[in-house]
């Protein structure tokens, strides 16, 4: 295809570290890039955590610069609340119809203030906080989330569902930012390559009954610890227990759901481990007990990290059977160990590390683009090839957890070798 | 204090004349052996009246040499910074020292200011010097009085920096002259570098490891300095410590910068405190005259005082030199010597000890100084 | 002096964390003292020793230096130099019998806006117990 | 020229209004020195709210913009796009934060009203000492130098030469393709490796904008990015060295294989028929697996770990390879008796177990254990070892194959010093950031990729290729100007001692020292503003434009007001 007949403009979808990461490479290159984020925020994953393993640095000192970088990149068209309905067309020349939902607030009006949220007579429990934490009807998913604008949740909102004809937030916003009239928009655009970097889901630890998991308190998914430890999350980073007392011991389970998957997910060892020393810090004489099968610490940097916490004395246990009930004021927690003896502990909390798996809307997202799904449900990076960022259908590329579990810093790798595929496209 | 390894030669020296006479035969020998070519050596200025170092290169002009001199006009690290700031000499020189000189050196060495390639530092026992308004009163006498007290170890006359002076044995260049201990008529030359141990050897000095007789001496009065000097900071922090007792310290300085000019580790081509960038345009003062009341003027003595400590302490030898010049008799180089010993102390770090050791303010340590932080609680 | 003494406090936040923990603490509308004036830098490291003196010399009545914590500076390794120069400051103010508790050195990530806030109220609390830096009324300086 | 500051207090609706008595503000600065108007606004981010800002610079001639509202972070670079338009220089300009920092910290609006009067004083007093900084702009060299032929520098090399940039690759040995020319297949695929070379190869001969350079070492690099001189050598002939210029450099020298004679209980190198997966995969690609006597061996152990304590770190992909090697054996070795012996079973990502699943079988042992041994024994090798249980066993094969830990290159430390870039875990090549920032280093312009970085496989060393083609083609776009950060350190030589301490604390070798001049030198296109060295300075001779002393010192004398 000849050079001018090729559209230069790219189309990245999903606003976690992966396409973030990507989209700043993109417009440094003097790349247009259409950026489009499922939710209202960008950042993924990422911004949940409080610090990320093996430096333990501030996840939101990390990320929030990029993240301003991106809002004011003029080369970045960010598109909220948005998910792609359609695409035509074939590399250089892609045809794509996105769906942005409304989000009632106005982003050029709105400054940010906060000032709608009290007054909104809705609270429902905040899904960003692993519902740990309440949430107002017009929200915004936590403090210092970018861009700061609100959204609507129509869903709750007493307007949007005809219960009431509320105006309480229009009328404590001073900037004629709220806009009920706002419409979904369907949006059509023009580039000449995709990048699918939508990130994974947890795997879903109601599965899992033995681990008692929604029914006995004090059990966590580890997503639900990492609000627990943040600053900004629920609790202000305290660590405590239902009772409001901070626990005394505590158990972190990997591998949940790695033999439904039949992979290993690569990240939970060490998002364990980094919970130790999350523990460590808080509680520093708290007794942590790690329940693992293979402990899995790959490469130059993690099994230092790992050794470090081993000082402290975490009681490592090699264990399978894994059975949790409440007993008494505790836990107790039934295993057989490595030597297939049948033991048992005693602790205050809980914490599951869940595998990482594809999200649902996967399947749906590769018919789009007109790619395929691997055997587990990830985007597939295409056969007999050595590149794990290119797809079976050229000009669409992957990068990121959508493509299979990784951490971050792989999910950076992938996300910039996914932009030197895109620009060597036309190289 | 750091003592030479044994890896490192020592020999013995015998003292036909006097220890100086025997130092200038040493220093002869090594020219004629080409061991190295010339010498930097104090020496009585003609006028009797005080002492200078002098670049020797023709071998009679040694016999003038006075080692130990009874003051310390100019410190040695800054006289050697002069000859190689800019460069290595091509001619291999020895130097003779005192330790708070050599160590000086050092100091300079490890920040660009001086390039020891092709020296031989040199340093003696050394028994302190005495201030040099006291030598001028009567230099005769006085010459005469120093040397009964050094004879004696007595240092009631000396310096009171040198007083309490801990490391007057302290070796830090590739060799040291040692007297203490040593037999009569003999002193002990202590290799403390290749350079030194390729000395010994070149001049064909009979090696002799054993100077423990010198070792315990020095350890003997450097303690006892040691602990002279922990009380003397402590009676000083006493005497100028807090705001008030401070400023009538310092209320006498008369912002000559004399102390610092002398000083050998203040090596700034300009110091920061007589740049521009401290000075203010005039409202600035005015309206802190009216906040205030009143300012001083010249203005910020304090600063410059405090400034230097923060630049320099680390690096303070504690030579005394700051305070033999000082017009208005601030006991500056004590007060600098009770910093310099806090802020050392931090780091274990002692100014001029190794070339090996670098200032501090050029590493760190991922963990450290945690009491000085406040970091999650 | 009869009116209550609000203290004037100095802060250097370094722009990526502590600068960004104060905004936070701001969007959060959390409860700070107004007593301290912020001052941008880029690091923590760029915090000179003499900047501090002087502010310290002119009356402040405390000087609070802020950046990442350790491992997390955004240009690698500038807040151990700057931990370094502080613990030499401190040691002079210190060892003059200055009031070296009018100094404060803190890490203060982008998510700790409660933290910063903490942080100021404590160091308001401690140098008001102190009273005004008596340098301020120090006719010899 | 007599400054003539604008000061202007935004509104920001009720967010500030209503915090802070904006009038009171106005009164006590609109006298000051060089304030030349006051105005309150809305709000001044909004279209209207800049547009007016731009009436009004032209409209009063104004020299200085000082704006009272947000946060820096918010909209510092909205207001200079604003002095921009208004034809002010964007750095004659200060922004008071007085929202974030002081309507929103308390209710007491007095309180916070004197805050926002003390800010915006401060601001004022400040944007007075402010100087006018302009853009630099400096020709960038897009062309880029490989270091290693292995997979990664091939890849590399691939992506990144076109007709506008050339690729210098350079590899030490005769021929391309690393390790990979030893490897019969490739997991999990298991895809013929001679394949995938030889296809490389050929891509590569064919790419005339590929220049190779084989049995040739990098002898010197100066520069930074957009602008490296570079002298190679050949390794056979002596002073036959080359110099080209390149804008970047990618490192992809690979790894090498632990030692294992250092660890004398697996007894390499004394007894015949231990080996380790190097010399096994040259043994398999030579088509005949067999012990020292000819013989095919029966039984064969897999060790895995060898060296993992000594260098303190999983090296990721011996558990894999154990399992291609049990492949391979099963293929070629009719009931074959494989046991491997292994500590934690590390087979990370979606595709690694299912591998692991179809090669279990019949005959394959997999054994977690520890304090292994092998010796002679016999005709054959006695392995001595503890079970998970601790309790001691002992096992007899024919053949023992260690999986030693993977370490960098011999030369990692030689090549780190002539890039200036540093070692760290493993004393692989530090990443400039472990998370955000894996490909590059301390030195822009220098990258890393593939087993250099650290221990990997194939796919993981060829995504590393892509991400720093990625980040090179982003970063040197031919034709286009590179725009180095504007507030960077400055060392005045009529200052500078050189005393070299600003050198020793930079981070990014940004400062050089000038033998000649002996004074220490800023390059501006490497300096990253962080002001580290100004403050290192003894003597004042460091400054750094926009947070110069007196500009400091401006806000201070403010704050203690």
């Amino acid at each position: 295809m000849k050079e001018k007949d090729q559209h230069k403009d790219v189309l990245v979808i999903g606003a976690g570290i992966a396409g973030i990461e990507a989209s700043l490479l993109l417009s440094k290159a003097d790349r247009k890039v259409h950026l489009i984020e499922k939710t209202s925020y960008t950042g993924g994953t990422v911004i949940k955590f409080e610090e990320v393993f093996s430096n333990m640095e501030c996840s939101t000192c990390m990320v929030a610069p990029i993240q301003q970088d991106l809002l004011q990149d003029k080369n970045i068209n960010l598109i909220t609340l948005a998910e792609v309905e359609e695409v035509k067309g074939s590399t250089g020349n892609f045809n794509v119809k996105i769906n942005k939902k409304a989000r009632y607030v106005d982003m050029q009006n709105c400054i940010g203030c906060n000032a709608c949220f009290e007054p909104c007579p809705v609270s429902l429990k905040n899904e960003f906080e692993e519902g740990l934490s309440e949430r107002k009807a017009i929200y915004v998913p936590c403090a210092g989330a970018l861009p700061n604008v609100p959204m609507i949740d129509t869903e709750h909102c007493l307007r949007f569902n005809g219960k009431k004809d509320c105006k309480a937030c229009q009328e404590a916003c001073m900037f004629e930012a709220i806009d009920f009239n706002q419409k979904d928009q369907k949006i059509e655009l023009n580039v000449g390559s995709i990048l699918a970097a939508t990130g994974f889901k947890t795997f879903d630890l109601k599965k899992l009954s033995q681990y008692g998991y929604g029914k006995v308190d004090d059990v966590y998914s580890a997503f639900e610890f990492e609000r627990l430890y943040a600053s900004n999350g629920p609790t202000e980073g305290k660590i405590v227990l239902k009772n409001n007392k901070a626990p005394q011991s505590v158990a972190i389970i990997h591998c949940a759901g790695r033999s439904e998957k039949g992979y290993c997910s690569s990240v939970c060892c060490m998002y364990s481990v980094k919970f130790g020393h999350y523990l460590k810090s808080k509680i520093p004489d708290i007794k942590i007990s790690d329940l693992y099968t293979d402990l899995c610490i790959p490469g130059k940097s993690h099994q230092k990290f790992y050794e470090k916490l081993k000082e402290t004395n975490v009681n490592m246990i090699r264990s399978s059977d894994i059975e949790i009930k409440k007993q008494g004021k505790g836990i107790s927690i039934k295993y057989n160990n490595g030597n297939g003896k049948k033991d048992n502990l005693q602790v205050d909390m809980v914490i599951i590390a869940p595998a990482i798996e594809p999200r649902d809307e996967n399947s749906n997202l590769a018919k789009t683009l007109g790619i395929s799904v691997d055997e587990y449900g990830f985007l597939e990076e295409q056969k007999n090839n050595v590149s794990s960022v290119i797809t079976s259908k050229p000009g669409i590329f992957i990068a990121g957890c959508v493509q299979g579990p990784k951490n971050i810093q792989e999910s950076v790798s992938q996300a910039s070798a996914a932009v030197g595929k895109i620009l060597s496209l036309s190289n | 204090m750091s003592q030479p390894e044994e890896k490192n030669k020592s020999t013995v020296i015998s003292v036909k004349k006097d220890l100086n006479t025997a130092i200038i035969d040493f220093l002869k020998e090594g020219i004629d052996k080409q061991v190295f070519d010339d010498v930097i050596i104090p020496m009585r200025v003609p006028a009797k009246d005080s002492f200078a170092y002098v670049l020797v290169r023709n071998k009679s002009i040694l016999n003038d040499g006075f080692f130990l001199p009874p003051v310390m006009p100019v410190q040695g690290g800054r006289m050697v910074s002069s000859v190689t700031r800019l460069g290595k000499k091509d001619k291999k020189t020895a130097i003779i020292m005192r330790p708070c000189e050599t160590r000086a050196t050092i100091e300079l060495a490890k920040l660009g200011q001086t390039n020891l390639d092709n020296l031989i530092l040199i340093s003696m026992d050394c028994p302190g010097v005495m201030p040099i308004s006291d030598f001028l009163k009567d230099t005769n006498k006085q010459l005469k009085n120093f040397e009964d007290s050094a004879n004696n170890l007595d240092d009631k006359i000396m310096r009171p920096v040198c007083q309490i002076c801990d490391k007057s044995s302290m070796i830090s260049g590739d060799l040291h002259i040692g007297t203490l201990g040593a037999k009569k008529g003999s002193f002990y030359l202590i290799s403390n570098s290749e350079k030194g141990n390729e000395l010994i050897e070149k001049m064909g000095l009979k090696q002799n490891e054993n100077i423990n007789s010198w070792k315990e001496k020095v350890k003997k009065i450097s303690e006892e300095k040691k602990k002279k000097r922990i009380n003397k900071n402590k009676e000083l922090k006493k005497k100028i410590g807090g705001l008030d007792n401070l400023t009538d310290a310092f209320g006498k300085c008369i912002n000559c910068h004399n102390c610092m000019s002398v000083c050998p580790v203040c090596f700034c081509r300009l110091c920061y405190f007589e740049s521009d960038k401290v000075k203010q345009p005039s409202d600035d003062y005015l309206s802190r005259a009216k906040s205030k009341g009143s300012i001083r003027f010249l203005p910020d003595t304090m600063l410059f005082h405090i400034g230097r400590m923060e630049h320099m302490s680390l690096s303070c030898v504690s030579c005394g030199a700051c305070e033999d010049v000082c017009p208005v008799d601030i006991p500056i180089a004590q007060i600098f010597t009770m910093i310099a010993d806090e802020t050392q102390g931090l780091f274990d770090y002692v100014s001029g000890r190794s070339l090996d050791e670098p200032i501090p303010f050029v590493a760190y340590k991922e963990e450290e100084l945690t009491d000085m932080e406040d970091s999650n609680d | 002096m009869t009116e209550k003494f609000e203290p004037r406090i100095v802060g250097f936040l370094c722009n990526w964390c502590s600068y960004a923990g104060a905004d936070l603490a701001g969007t959060s509308k959390l409860n700070v003292p107004s007593s301290l004036t912020p001052i941008r830098v880029m690091c923590s490291s760029r915090v000179d020793p003499v900047l501090v003196t002087t502010a310290f010399l002119r009356g402040a009545d405390g000087v609070l230096i802020a950046g990442c914590h350790p491992g997390d500076c955004h240009y690698e390794k500038g807040n151990y130099y700057a931990r370094r120069r502080f613990a030499v400051l401190k040691k002079v103010v210190e060892g003059l019998g200055l009031e070296s508790d009018r100094l404060r050195l803190s890490w203060i990530s982008a998510s700790e806006g409660q933290r910063f806030a903490d942080v100021v109220k404590e160091f308001n609390e401690k140098v008001k117990k102190m009273g005004p830096n008596p340098i301020k009324k120090n006719k010899s300086l | 020229m007599e400054s003539k500051i604008g000061v202007y207090i935004c509104e920001c609706g009720p967010n500030i209004s209503e915090k802070v008595d904006i009038d009171k503000v106005i009164d006590a600065v609109k006298d000051l020195e060089g304030v030349a108007v006051v105005e309150r606004y809305k709000l001044l981010c909004s279209e209207d709210g800049k547009k007016f800002l731009v009436e009004q610079i032209k409209k009063h001639g104004l020299t200085h913009l000082v704006i009272a509202a947000c946060s820096p972070r918010d909209h510092e670079k909205t207001f200079r796009e604003v002095c921009e338009n208004a034809g002010i220089n964007p750095f004659l300009f200060q922004l008071a934060n007085i929202r974030e920092q002081c309507a929103w910290i308390t209710d007491d609006k007095d309180e916070a009203t004197k805050k926002s009067i003390r800010l915006t004083k401060a601001a004022i007093r400040r944007v007075r000492y402010h100087t006018s900084l302009e853009k630099k702009e400096i020709e960038g060299n897009p062309d880029v130098l490989v270091i290693g032929g292995g997979i990664a520098g091939i890849e590399t090399s691939l992506q990144l030469a076109s007709p506008v940039r050339k690729v210098y690759l350079v590899e030490k040995t005769s021929s391309l393709g690393g390790l990979i020319n030893t490897f019969e297949k490739i997991y999990p695929n298991m895809e013929l490796g001679s394949d995938l070379i030889k296809q490389k190869n050929l891509e590569i001969e064919k790419n005339e904008n590929i220049k190779v350079f084989t049995e040739t070492e990098v002898e010197k690099v100066v520069g930074f990015l957009g602008n490296f001189e570079v002298t190679v050598k050949k390794t056979s002939q002596d002073n036959s060295s080359q110099d080209f210029n390149v804008g970047a450099i990618v490192l992809a020298t690979g790894s090498r294989l632990f030692d294992p004679k250092l660890t004398p209980q697996y007894g390499y190198g004394k007894l015949d028929n231990v080996i380790t997966s190097l010399e096994f995969e040259k043994m398999n690609l030579s088509g005949k697996i067999s012990l020292k006597n000819g013989k095919s061996p029966a039984t064969i152990a897999i060790i895995n770990c060898v060296g993992r304590d000594k260098k303190g770190y999983c090296s990721e992909i011996c558990c894999m390879y154990s399992l291609k090697f049990i492949r391979y054996l099963k293929e070629k070795i009719s009931n074959i008796k494989v046991t491997n012996f292994y500590s934690d079973l590390c087979i990370p990502g979606k595709r690694q177990q299912k591998f692991y699943e179809e090669t279990k079988g019949k005959n394959i042992d997999f054994v977690r254990s520890k304090d292994i041994e092998v010796n002679k024994k016999a005709d054959k090798l006695e392995i001595k070892y503890k079970d998970e249980n601790g309790s001691k066993k002992n096992l007899s094969a024919d053949m023992v194959i260690l999986a030693p830990a993977v370490e960098p290159t011999i030369d990692a430390s030689k090549i780190a010093e002539i890039t200036s870039i540093s070692q760290g875990n493993g004393g692989f090549f530090a990443e400039e950031h472990e998370k955000l920032a894996p490909i590059s280093t301390s030195t822009e312009g220098v990258y890393i990729a593939g087993c250099a970085h650290g221990p990997k496989n194939i796919f993981d060393s060829i995504t590393q290729a892509e991400a720093a083609s990625g980040k090179i083609l982003t970063s040197l776009i031919p034709g286009r100007k590179i725009e180095p950060e504007i507030k960077v350190s400055h060392i005045s030589e009529s200052l500078c001692i050189g005393c070299k301490t600003c050198l020793t604390v930079c981070s990014y070798g940004a400062i050089s020292f000038d033998e000649a001049k002996k004074i220490s030198v800023v390059n501006e296109v490497i300096c990253r503003g962080c002001g580290n060295c100004v403050a290192a300075c003894p003597s004042g001779a460091a400054n750094i434009k926009h947070f110069t002393f007196n500009q400091l010192y401006q806000e201070i004398m403010e704050a203690i007001q």
